[in-house]
Protein backbone atom coordinates (compact mmCIF):
# COMPACT_ATOMS: atom_id res chain seq x y z
CA UNK A 1 0.00 0.00 0.00
CA UNK A 2 2.25 2.81 -1.03
CA UNK A 3 2.73 5.35 -3.85
CA UNK A 4 5.94 6.64 -5.27
CA UNK A 5 6.71 10.81 -5.38
CA UNK A 6 8.87 12.64 -7.82
CA UNK A 7 9.78 16.02 -7.39
CA UNK A 8 11.73 18.09 -10.20
CA UNK A 9 13.86 21.48 -10.45
CA UNK A 10 13.17 24.25 -8.07
CA UNK A 11 10.43 21.18 -5.53
CA UNK A 12 13.60 18.83 -6.26
CA UNK A 13 15.77 21.73 -4.17
CA UNK A 14 12.92 22.55 -2.05
CA UNK A 15 12.24 19.09 -0.48
CA UNK A 16 15.67 17.71 -0.85
CA UNK A 17 14.80 14.88 -2.56
CA UNK A 18 14.51 13.68 -5.99
CA UNK A 19 12.19 10.63 -4.84
CA UNK A 20 9.73 9.29 -1.94
CA UNK A 21 8.01 6.33 -1.16
CA UNK A 22 4.74 7.39 0.73
CA UNK A 23 3.33 4.59 2.51
CA UNK A 24 -0.49 5.87 2.57
CA UNK A 25 -2.24 6.61 -0.67
CA UNK A 26 -4.28 9.75 -0.63
CA UNK A 27 -7.65 9.85 -2.40
CA UNK A 28 -7.18 12.04 -4.70
CA UNK A 29 -4.51 13.86 -6.81
CA UNK A 30 -5.89 17.37 -5.11
CA UNK A 31 -5.57 15.15 -1.81
CA UNK A 32 -2.05 14.76 -2.31
CA UNK A 33 -1.08 18.18 -3.10
CA UNK A 34 -2.98 19.17 -0.04
CA UNK A 35 -0.51 16.94 2.10
CA UNK A 36 2.72 17.64 0.16
CA UNK A 37 2.22 21.48 0.70
CA UNK A 38 1.43 21.16 4.15
CA UNK A 39 4.21 18.92 5.13
CA UNK A 40 6.65 20.64 3.43
CA UNK A 41 5.55 23.97 3.02
CA UNK A 42 5.40 24.40 -0.57
CA UNK A 43 2.96 26.09 -3.11
CA UNK A 44 1.81 23.55 -5.55
CA UNK A 45 -0.39 25.95 -7.28
CA UNK A 46 0.88 26.01 -10.24
CA UNK A 47 2.66 22.44 -10.34
CA UNK A 48 1.10 19.96 -12.32
CA UNK A 49 0.54 16.49 -11.58
CA UNK A 50 1.45 13.60 -14.03
CA UNK A 51 0.26 9.93 -12.82
CA UNK A 52 2.21 7.18 -14.14
CA UNK A 53 3.30 9.87 -16.65
CA UNK A 54 0.46 10.99 -17.51
CA UNK A 55 -0.95 14.63 -16.29
CA UNK A 56 -3.70 14.26 -14.34
CA UNK A 57 -6.68 16.59 -13.03
CA UNK A 58 -6.65 17.27 -9.36
CA UNK A 59 -9.71 15.12 -8.71
CA UNK A 60 -8.22 11.73 -10.34
CA UNK A 61 -7.79 8.90 -7.42
CA UNK A 62 -4.94 7.41 -6.91
CA UNK A 63 -4.56 3.63 -6.21
CA UNK A 64 -1.42 1.96 -4.87
CA UNK A 65 1.35 1.47 -6.76
CA UNK A 66 1.07 4.86 -9.17
CA UNK A 67 4.02 7.26 -9.61
CA UNK A 68 2.92 10.89 -9.06
CA UNK A 69 5.21 13.29 -10.67
CA UNK A 70 4.88 17.00 -9.33
CA UNK A 71 5.64 18.77 -12.80
CA UNK A 72 6.68 22.81 -12.09
CA UNK A 73 6.39 24.97 -15.36
CA UNK A 74 8.25 23.60 -17.72
CA UNK A 75 11.28 25.32 -19.90
CA UNK A 76 12.17 23.07 -22.53
CA UNK A 77 13.00 24.05 -26.10
CA UNK B 1 18.46 3.37 -38.20
CA UNK B 2 18.36 2.13 -34.56
CA UNK B 3 17.83 5.77 -32.75
CA UNK B 4 13.96 5.71 -31.72
CA UNK B 5 12.05 9.58 -33.93
CA UNK B 6 11.76 11.28 -30.44
CA UNK B 7 14.49 10.79 -27.82
CA UNK B 8 16.06 12.57 -24.69
CA UNK B 9 19.92 12.48 -24.67
CA UNK B 10 23.15 13.77 -22.62
CA UNK B 11 25.19 13.76 -25.56
CA UNK B 12 26.07 16.75 -28.29
CA UNK B 13 22.97 16.40 -30.75
CA UNK B 14 23.91 15.78 -34.66
CA UNK B 15 21.75 17.79 -37.04
CA UNK B 16 22.05 15.63 -39.67
CA UNK B 17 21.38 12.87 -37.88
CA UNK B 18 17.93 13.94 -36.76
CA UNK B 19 17.34 15.15 -40.37
CA UNK B 20 17.96 11.69 -41.81
CA UNK B 21 15.35 10.44 -39.41
CA UNK B 22 12.58 12.13 -41.74
CA UNK B 23 14.52 12.35 -45.23
CA UNK B 24 12.23 10.20 -47.20
CA UNK B 25 11.87 10.05 -51.22
CA UNK B 26 8.04 11.30 -51.16
CA UNK B 27 8.90 14.16 -49.51
CA UNK B 28 10.81 17.02 -50.97
CA UNK B 29 10.49 19.46 -47.88
CA UNK B 30 12.47 19.16 -45.01
CA UNK B 31 12.41 22.17 -41.89
CA UNK B 32 14.47 21.55 -38.92
CA UNK B 33 14.45 24.11 -36.00
CA UNK B 34 17.53 24.14 -33.96
CA UNK B 35 17.20 25.82 -30.29
CA UNK B 36 20.69 26.73 -28.77
CA UNK B 37 21.64 28.44 -25.69
CA UNK B 38 21.89 32.11 -25.97
CA UNK B 39 23.96 34.01 -24.20
CA UNK B 40 21.89 36.53 -23.52
CA UNK B 41 18.32 36.55 -21.79
CA UNK B 42 16.69 39.83 -20.85
CA UNK B 43 19.57 41.33 -21.18
CA UNK B 44 21.51 39.21 -18.42
CA UNK B 45 24.77 37.21 -18.99
CA UNK B 46 24.45 33.32 -19.34
CA UNK B 47 27.40 31.45 -18.50
CA UNK B 48 25.67 27.73 -19.23
CA UNK B 49 22.66 26.35 -18.50
CA UNK B 50 21.49 22.90 -16.73
CA UNK B 51 18.63 21.08 -18.24
CA UNK B 52 16.95 18.64 -16.46
CA UNK B 53 14.11 15.94 -17.63
CA UNK B 54 11.70 13.64 -16.46
CA UNK B 55 13.23 11.37 -18.99
CA UNK B 56 10.42 8.92 -19.59
CA UNK B 57 7.87 11.11 -19.79
CA UNK B 58 9.69 13.49 -21.57
CA UNK B 59 10.03 10.98 -24.56
CA UNK B 60 6.76 9.84 -24.31
CA UNK B 61 5.06 13.64 -24.67
CA UNK B 62 7.73 13.78 -27.65
CA UNK B 63 5.87 10.87 -29.30
CA UNK B 64 2.54 12.36 -28.39
CA UNK B 65 3.58 15.23 -30.43
CA UNK B 66 4.34 13.23 -32.92
CA UNK B 67 1.03 11.99 -32.91
CA UNK B 68 -0.75 14.78 -33.03
CA UNK B 69 1.11 16.20 -36.00
CA UNK B 70 0.28 12.87 -37.95
CA UNK B 71 -3.39 13.64 -36.87
CA UNK B 72 -3.01 17.41 -38.22
CA UNK B 73 -0.61 17.04 -41.02
CA UNK B 74 -1.03 12.88 -42.20
CA UNK B 75 1.85 13.16 -44.71
CA UNK B 76 4.46 14.59 -42.39
CA UNK B 77 7.46 12.53 -40.69
CA UNK B 78 8.43 14.25 -37.64
CA UNK B 79 11.91 13.42 -35.43
CA UNK B 80 12.94 15.78 -32.15
CA UNK B 81 15.72 15.11 -29.85
CA UNK B 82 16.35 17.17 -26.61
CA UNK B 83 19.76 17.43 -25.10
CA UNK B 84 20.01 17.47 -21.28
CA UNK B 85 22.86 18.43 -18.69
CA UNK B 86 24.64 21.33 -18.54
CA UNK B 87 24.88 22.91 -21.74
CA UNK B 88 27.21 25.90 -22.78
CA UNK B 89 26.62 28.96 -24.81
CA UNK B 90 25.73 27.66 -28.78
CA UNK B 91 25.24 24.25 -27.72
CA UNK B 92 22.66 22.57 -29.48
CA UNK B 93 19.59 21.92 -26.62
CA UNK B 94 17.17 20.60 -29.32
CA UNK B 95 16.35 19.64 -32.65
CA UNK B 96 13.22 19.38 -34.66
CA UNK B 97 12.99 17.68 -38.08
CA UNK B 98 10.26 17.54 -40.18
CA UNK B 99 9.96 16.04 -43.41
CA UNK B 100 6.49 16.82 -46.07
CA UNK B 101 5.57 16.78 -49.56
CA UNK B 102 4.83 20.15 -49.74
CA UNK B 103 6.65 22.69 -47.96
CA UNK B 104 3.58 24.62 -46.38
CA UNK B 105 3.23 21.79 -44.42
CA UNK B 106 6.74 21.29 -43.36
CA UNK B 107 7.15 24.97 -41.49
CA UNK B 108 3.82 24.70 -39.90
CA UNK B 109 4.14 21.70 -38.55
CA UNK B 110 7.74 22.47 -37.01
CA UNK B 111 6.51 25.35 -35.10
CA UNK B 112 3.56 23.42 -34.01
CA UNK B 113 6.27 20.88 -32.49
CA UNK B 114 8.20 23.87 -30.68
CA UNK B 115 5.26 25.32 -29.05
CA UNK B 116 4.05 22.29 -27.66
CA UNK B 117 7.38 21.02 -26.25
CA UNK B 118 7.19 23.99 -24.09
CA UNK B 119 3.72 23.46 -23.34
CA UNK B 120 3.98 19.87 -22.32
CA UNK B 121 7.26 18.64 -22.06
CA UNK B 122 8.76 17.95 -18.87
CA UNK B 123 12.32 19.21 -18.70
CA UNK B 124 13.19 22.25 -17.40
CA UNK B 125 16.81 24.39 -17.99
CA UNK B 126 18.23 26.69 -15.03
CA UNK B 127 20.03 29.72 -16.18
CA UNK B 128 23.44 30.00 -14.57
CA UNK B 129 24.69 34.03 -14.36
CA UNK B 130 27.62 35.15 -12.22
CA UNK B 131 25.71 36.06 -9.91
CA UNK B 132 23.22 33.43 -8.84
CA UNK B 133 20.92 30.50 -10.44
CA UNK B 134 17.15 30.24 -11.56
CA UNK B 135 15.08 27.41 -12.65
CA UNK B 136 13.42 28.83 -15.64
CA UNK B 137 9.70 29.03 -15.41
CA UNK B 138 9.61 29.59 -11.59
CA UNK B 139 8.51 32.47 -11.63
CA UNK B 140 4.74 32.59 -11.28
CA UNK B 141 3.38 35.49 -12.91
CA UNK B 142 4.66 34.47 -16.11
CA UNK B 143 4.00 30.80 -16.30
CA UNK B 144 0.71 30.09 -14.28
CA UNK B 145 -2.08 27.35 -15.50
CA UNK B 146 -4.76 28.71 -14.30
CA UNK B 147 -6.60 25.20 -15.05
CA UNK B 148 -3.78 22.99 -13.64
CA UNK B 149 -3.28 21.71 -16.72
CA UNK B 150 -0.77 22.70 -19.90
CA UNK B 151 -2.89 24.61 -22.26
CA UNK B 152 -3.05 23.34 -25.66
CA UNK B 153 -6.45 22.43 -28.05
CA UNK B 154 -5.14 18.93 -28.14
CA UNK B 155 -4.67 18.45 -24.56
CA UNK B 156 -6.62 15.29 -23.05
CA UNK C 1 34.59 30.32 -42.91
CA UNK C 2 35.58 31.42 -46.61
CA UNK C 3 32.24 30.10 -47.90
CA UNK C 4 29.62 33.19 -49.09
CA UNK C 5 26.82 33.51 -47.33
CA UNK C 6 24.89 33.35 -50.57
CA UNK C 7 25.99 30.47 -53.07
CA UNK C 8 25.35 28.28 -56.24
CA UNK C 9 27.54 25.54 -56.37
CA UNK C 10 27.88 21.85 -58.53
CA UNK C 11 28.73 20.09 -55.18
CA UNK C 12 26.48 17.92 -52.91
CA UNK C 13 25.53 20.68 -50.11
CA UNK C 14 26.80 20.03 -46.11
CA UNK C 15 23.53 21.07 -44.26
CA UNK C 16 25.73 21.37 -41.45
CA UNK C 17 27.86 24.06 -42.89
CA UNK C 18 25.57 26.15 -44.06
CA UNK C 19 23.96 26.27 -40.65
CA UNK C 20 27.39 26.69 -39.24
CA UNK C 21 27.24 30.09 -41.15
CA UNK C 22 24.45 31.47 -39.00
CA UNK C 23 25.25 30.24 -35.88
CA UNK C 24 25.80 33.18 -33.68
CA UNK C 25 25.74 33.49 -29.40
CA UNK C 26 23.21 36.14 -29.95
CA UNK C 27 20.56 33.80 -31.84
CA UNK C 28 19.44 30.95 -30.22
CA UNK C 29 16.77 29.90 -32.73
CA UNK C 30 17.79 28.82 -36.49
CA UNK C 31 15.61 27.20 -38.51
CA UNK C 32 16.76 25.43 -42.12
CA UNK C 33 14.82 24.35 -45.14
CA UNK C 34 16.11 21.30 -46.91
CA UNK C 35 14.42 20.79 -50.60
CA UNK C 36 15.33 17.40 -52.34
CA UNK C 37 14.48 16.00 -55.40
CA UNK C 38 11.05 13.78 -54.90
CA UNK C 39 10.28 10.91 -56.51
CA UNK C 40 6.32 11.64 -57.82
CA UNK C 41 5.19 15.00 -59.22
CA UNK C 42 2.14 15.22 -60.29
CA UNK C 43 1.87 11.21 -60.06
CA UNK C 44 4.37 11.26 -62.39
CA UNK C 45 7.95 9.31 -61.12
CA UNK C 46 11.10 10.93 -61.72
CA UNK C 47 13.91 9.54 -62.39
CA UNK C 48 16.40 12.64 -61.86
CA UNK C 49 16.46 16.19 -62.25
CA UNK C 50 18.74 18.93 -64.21
CA UNK C 51 19.36 22.19 -62.75
CA UNK C 52 20.66 24.79 -64.69
CA UNK C 53 21.50 28.40 -63.55
CA UNK C 54 22.54 31.88 -64.69
CA UNK C 55 25.23 31.86 -62.14
CA UNK C 56 26.08 34.87 -61.42
CA UNK C 57 22.84 36.50 -61.39
CA UNK C 58 21.61 33.57 -59.17
CA UNK C 59 24.02 34.30 -56.69
CA UNK C 60 23.11 37.56 -57.06
CA UNK C 61 19.48 37.48 -56.56
CA UNK C 62 20.10 34.97 -53.20
CA UNK C 63 22.16 38.23 -51.76
CA UNK C 64 19.49 40.66 -52.54
CA UNK C 65 16.89 37.93 -50.90
CA UNK C 66 19.05 38.23 -47.85
CA UNK C 67 19.26 41.81 -48.12
CA UNK C 68 15.66 41.83 -48.00
CA UNK C 69 14.91 40.00 -45.18
CA UNK C 70 17.56 42.02 -42.94
CA UNK C 71 15.44 44.74 -43.86
CA UNK C 72 12.31 43.48 -42.62
CA UNK C 73 13.69 40.97 -39.73
CA UNK C 74 17.05 43.22 -39.13
CA UNK C 75 18.14 40.80 -36.72
CA UNK C 76 18.17 37.53 -38.85
CA UNK C 77 21.31 36.26 -40.23
CA UNK C 78 20.50 34.05 -43.44
CA UNK C 79 22.67 32.13 -45.57
CA UNK C 80 21.33 30.09 -48.61
CA UNK C 81 23.09 27.06 -51.10
CA UNK C 82 21.62 26.22 -54.11
CA UNK C 83 22.95 23.12 -55.97
CA UNK C 84 22.48 22.81 -60.01
CA UNK C 85 23.85 19.60 -62.51
CA UNK C 86 22.30 16.42 -62.23
CA UNK C 87 20.42 15.39 -59.04
CA UNK C 88 19.15 12.09 -58.42
CA UNK C 89 16.26 11.37 -55.93
CA UNK C 90 16.69 12.02 -52.41
CA UNK C 91 19.95 14.58 -53.17
CA UNK C 92 19.38 17.97 -52.00
CA UNK C 93 18.87 20.61 -54.19
CA UNK C 94 18.62 23.99 -51.61
CA UNK C 95 19.17 24.34 -48.07
CA UNK C 96 18.18 27.79 -46.48
CA UNK C 97 19.42 28.37 -42.45
CA UNK C 98 18.23 31.78 -41.04
CA UNK C 99 19.24 32.60 -37.51
CA UNK C 100 17.20 34.76 -35.13
CA UNK C 101 17.38 35.58 -31.90
CA UNK C 102 13.57 34.14 -31.35
CA UNK C 103 11.95 31.54 -33.06
CA UNK C 104 8.77 33.00 -34.54
CA UNK C 105 11.30 35.33 -36.93
CA UNK C 106 13.69 32.55 -37.73
CA UNK C 107 10.59 30.61 -39.37
CA UNK C 108 9.00 33.15 -40.96
CA UNK C 109 11.76 34.93 -42.48
CA UNK C 110 12.93 31.45 -43.44
CA UNK C 111 9.73 31.07 -45.29
CA UNK C 112 9.71 33.92 -47.13
CA UNK C 113 13.21 32.80 -48.37
CA UNK C 114 12.14 30.07 -50.51
CA UNK C 115 9.06 32.08 -51.73
CA UNK C 116 11.35 34.68 -53.05
CA UNK C 117 13.59 31.77 -54.36
CA UNK C 118 10.93 30.55 -56.66
CA UNK C 119 10.13 33.90 -57.66
CA UNK C 120 13.49 35.58 -58.29
CA UNK C 121 16.14 33.43 -58.42
CA UNK C 122 17.44 32.39 -62.40
CA UNK C 123 17.43 28.60 -61.61
CA UNK C 124 15.63 26.20 -63.86
CA UNK C 125 15.33 22.70 -63.63
CA UNK C 126 14.57 19.84 -66.24
CA UNK C 127 12.52 17.02 -65.06
CA UNK C 128 13.55 13.71 -66.77
CA UNK C 129 11.00 10.75 -66.71
CA UNK C 130 10.70 7.53 -68.38
CA UNK C 131 9.32 8.84 -71.40
CA UNK C 132 10.87 12.59 -71.90
CA UNK C 133 12.18 15.52 -70.36
CA UNK C 134 10.56 19.17 -69.77
CA UNK C 135 11.72 22.19 -68.27
CA UNK C 136 9.23 23.10 -64.99
CA UNK C 137 7.85 26.47 -65.26
CA UNK C 138 7.53 26.11 -69.24
CA UNK C 139 3.87 25.04 -68.74
CA UNK C 140 2.97 28.88 -69.66
CA UNK C 141 -0.72 28.55 -68.57
CA UNK C 142 0.46 27.74 -64.89
CA UNK C 143 3.18 30.48 -64.69
CA UNK C 144 2.86 33.75 -66.44
CA UNK C 145 4.41 36.99 -65.33
CA UNK C 146 1.43 39.35 -66.71
CA UNK C 147 3.55 42.40 -65.61
CA UNK C 148 6.21 41.19 -67.29
CA UNK C 149 8.18 40.76 -64.48
CA UNK C 150 8.21 38.11 -61.26
CA UNK C 151 5.91 39.55 -58.72
CA UNK C 152 7.01 39.96 -54.81
CA UNK C 153 6.01 43.34 -52.58
CA UNK C 154 9.89 44.37 -52.27
CA UNK C 155 10.66 43.53 -56.74
CA UNK C 156 11.89 46.75 -57.94
CA UNK D 1 28.53 48.48 -81.12
CA UNK D 2 27.12 45.24 -80.15
CA UNK D 3 25.38 43.26 -76.92
CA UNK D 4 25.61 39.97 -75.36
CA UNK D 5 22.80 37.76 -75.37
CA UNK D 6 22.03 34.65 -73.37
CA UNK D 7 19.36 31.79 -73.25
CA UNK D 8 18.70 29.35 -70.57
CA UNK D 9 16.35 26.51 -70.30
CA UNK D 10 14.31 25.54 -72.92
CA UNK D 11 14.70 28.86 -74.84
CA UNK D 12 18.76 27.75 -75.29
CA UNK D 13 17.12 24.57 -76.37
CA UNK D 14 14.94 26.15 -79.06
CA UNK D 15 17.72 29.11 -80.57
CA UNK D 16 20.51 25.99 -80.59
CA UNK D 17 22.57 28.32 -78.90
CA UNK D 18 23.72 29.66 -75.24
CA UNK D 19 25.27 33.22 -76.27
CA UNK D 20 24.47 35.38 -79.05
CA UNK D 21 27.15 38.67 -79.84
CA UNK D 22 24.60 40.92 -81.97
CA UNK D 23 26.16 43.61 -83.41
CA UNK D 24 23.44 45.64 -83.49
CA UNK D 25 21.77 47.01 -80.69
CA UNK D 26 18.30 47.63 -80.53
CA UNK D 27 16.68 51.35 -78.51
CA UNK D 28 14.41 49.32 -75.70
CA UNK D 29 14.24 45.38 -74.14
CA UNK D 30 10.37 44.98 -76.18
CA UNK D 31 12.09 45.94 -79.13
CA UNK D 32 15.11 43.36 -79.26
CA UNK D 33 12.41 40.81 -77.74
CA UNK D 34 10.46 41.19 -80.90
CA UNK D 35 13.20 41.06 -83.01
CA UNK D 36 14.08 37.97 -81.52
CA UNK D 37 10.80 36.45 -81.47
CA UNK D 38 10.65 37.07 -85.03
CA UNK D 39 13.95 36.08 -85.81
CA UNK D 40 13.91 32.46 -84.30
CA UNK D 41 9.96 31.92 -84.42
CA UNK D 42 9.46 32.01 -80.50
CA UNK D 43 7.74 33.48 -77.89
CA UNK D 44 8.91 35.10 -75.67
CA UNK D 45 5.39 36.96 -73.70
CA UNK D 46 6.50 35.12 -70.18
CA UNK D 47 10.06 35.59 -71.13
CA UNK D 48 11.66 37.80 -68.13
CA UNK D 49 15.15 39.90 -69.57
CA UNK D 50 17.72 40.93 -67.62
CA UNK D 51 20.46 43.80 -68.76
CA UNK D 52 23.63 43.44 -66.94
CA UNK D 53 21.79 40.86 -64.20
CA UNK D 54 19.25 42.96 -63.25
CA UNK D 55 15.85 42.53 -63.56
CA UNK D 56 14.79 44.94 -66.65
CA UNK D 57 11.10 46.36 -68.03
CA UNK D 58 9.75 46.03 -71.22
CA UNK D 59 10.86 50.13 -72.26
CA UNK D 60 14.28 49.88 -70.58
CA UNK D 61 16.74 52.13 -73.24
CA UNK D 62 19.89 49.48 -73.99
CA UNK D 63 23.51 50.76 -74.97
CA UNK D 64 26.24 48.85 -76.36
CA UNK D 65 27.95 46.34 -74.33
CA UNK D 66 25.14 45.97 -72.29
CA UNK D 67 24.69 41.80 -71.77
CA UNK D 68 20.93 40.77 -72.13
CA UNK D 69 19.70 37.45 -70.88
CA UNK D 70 16.75 35.82 -71.33
CA UNK D 71 15.00 34.42 -68.52
CA UNK D 72 11.89 31.97 -68.62
CA UNK D 73 9.54 31.64 -65.83
CA UNK D 74 12.25 30.10 -62.75
CA UNK D 75 11.80 26.71 -61.38
CA UNK D 76 14.58 26.80 -58.47
CA UNK D 77 14.03 25.74 -54.92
Amino acid sequence: MMITLLFFAHLQEAIGQERIEMQYVPQTVKELKQQIETRYGIDLRHVMVAVNEEYAREEQQLKPGDTVAFIPPVSGG
Amino acid sequence: MSEPLFMITEKPISIEKVIQKVIRPEAGAITTFIGTVRELTNGKRTLFLQYEAYVTMAEKMLAQIGKEIREKWPEAKVAITHRIGKLDIGDIAVVIAVSTPHRNDAYEANRYAIERIKQIVPIWKKEHWEDGTEWVGNQLETKAYPTGKPEGEDFI
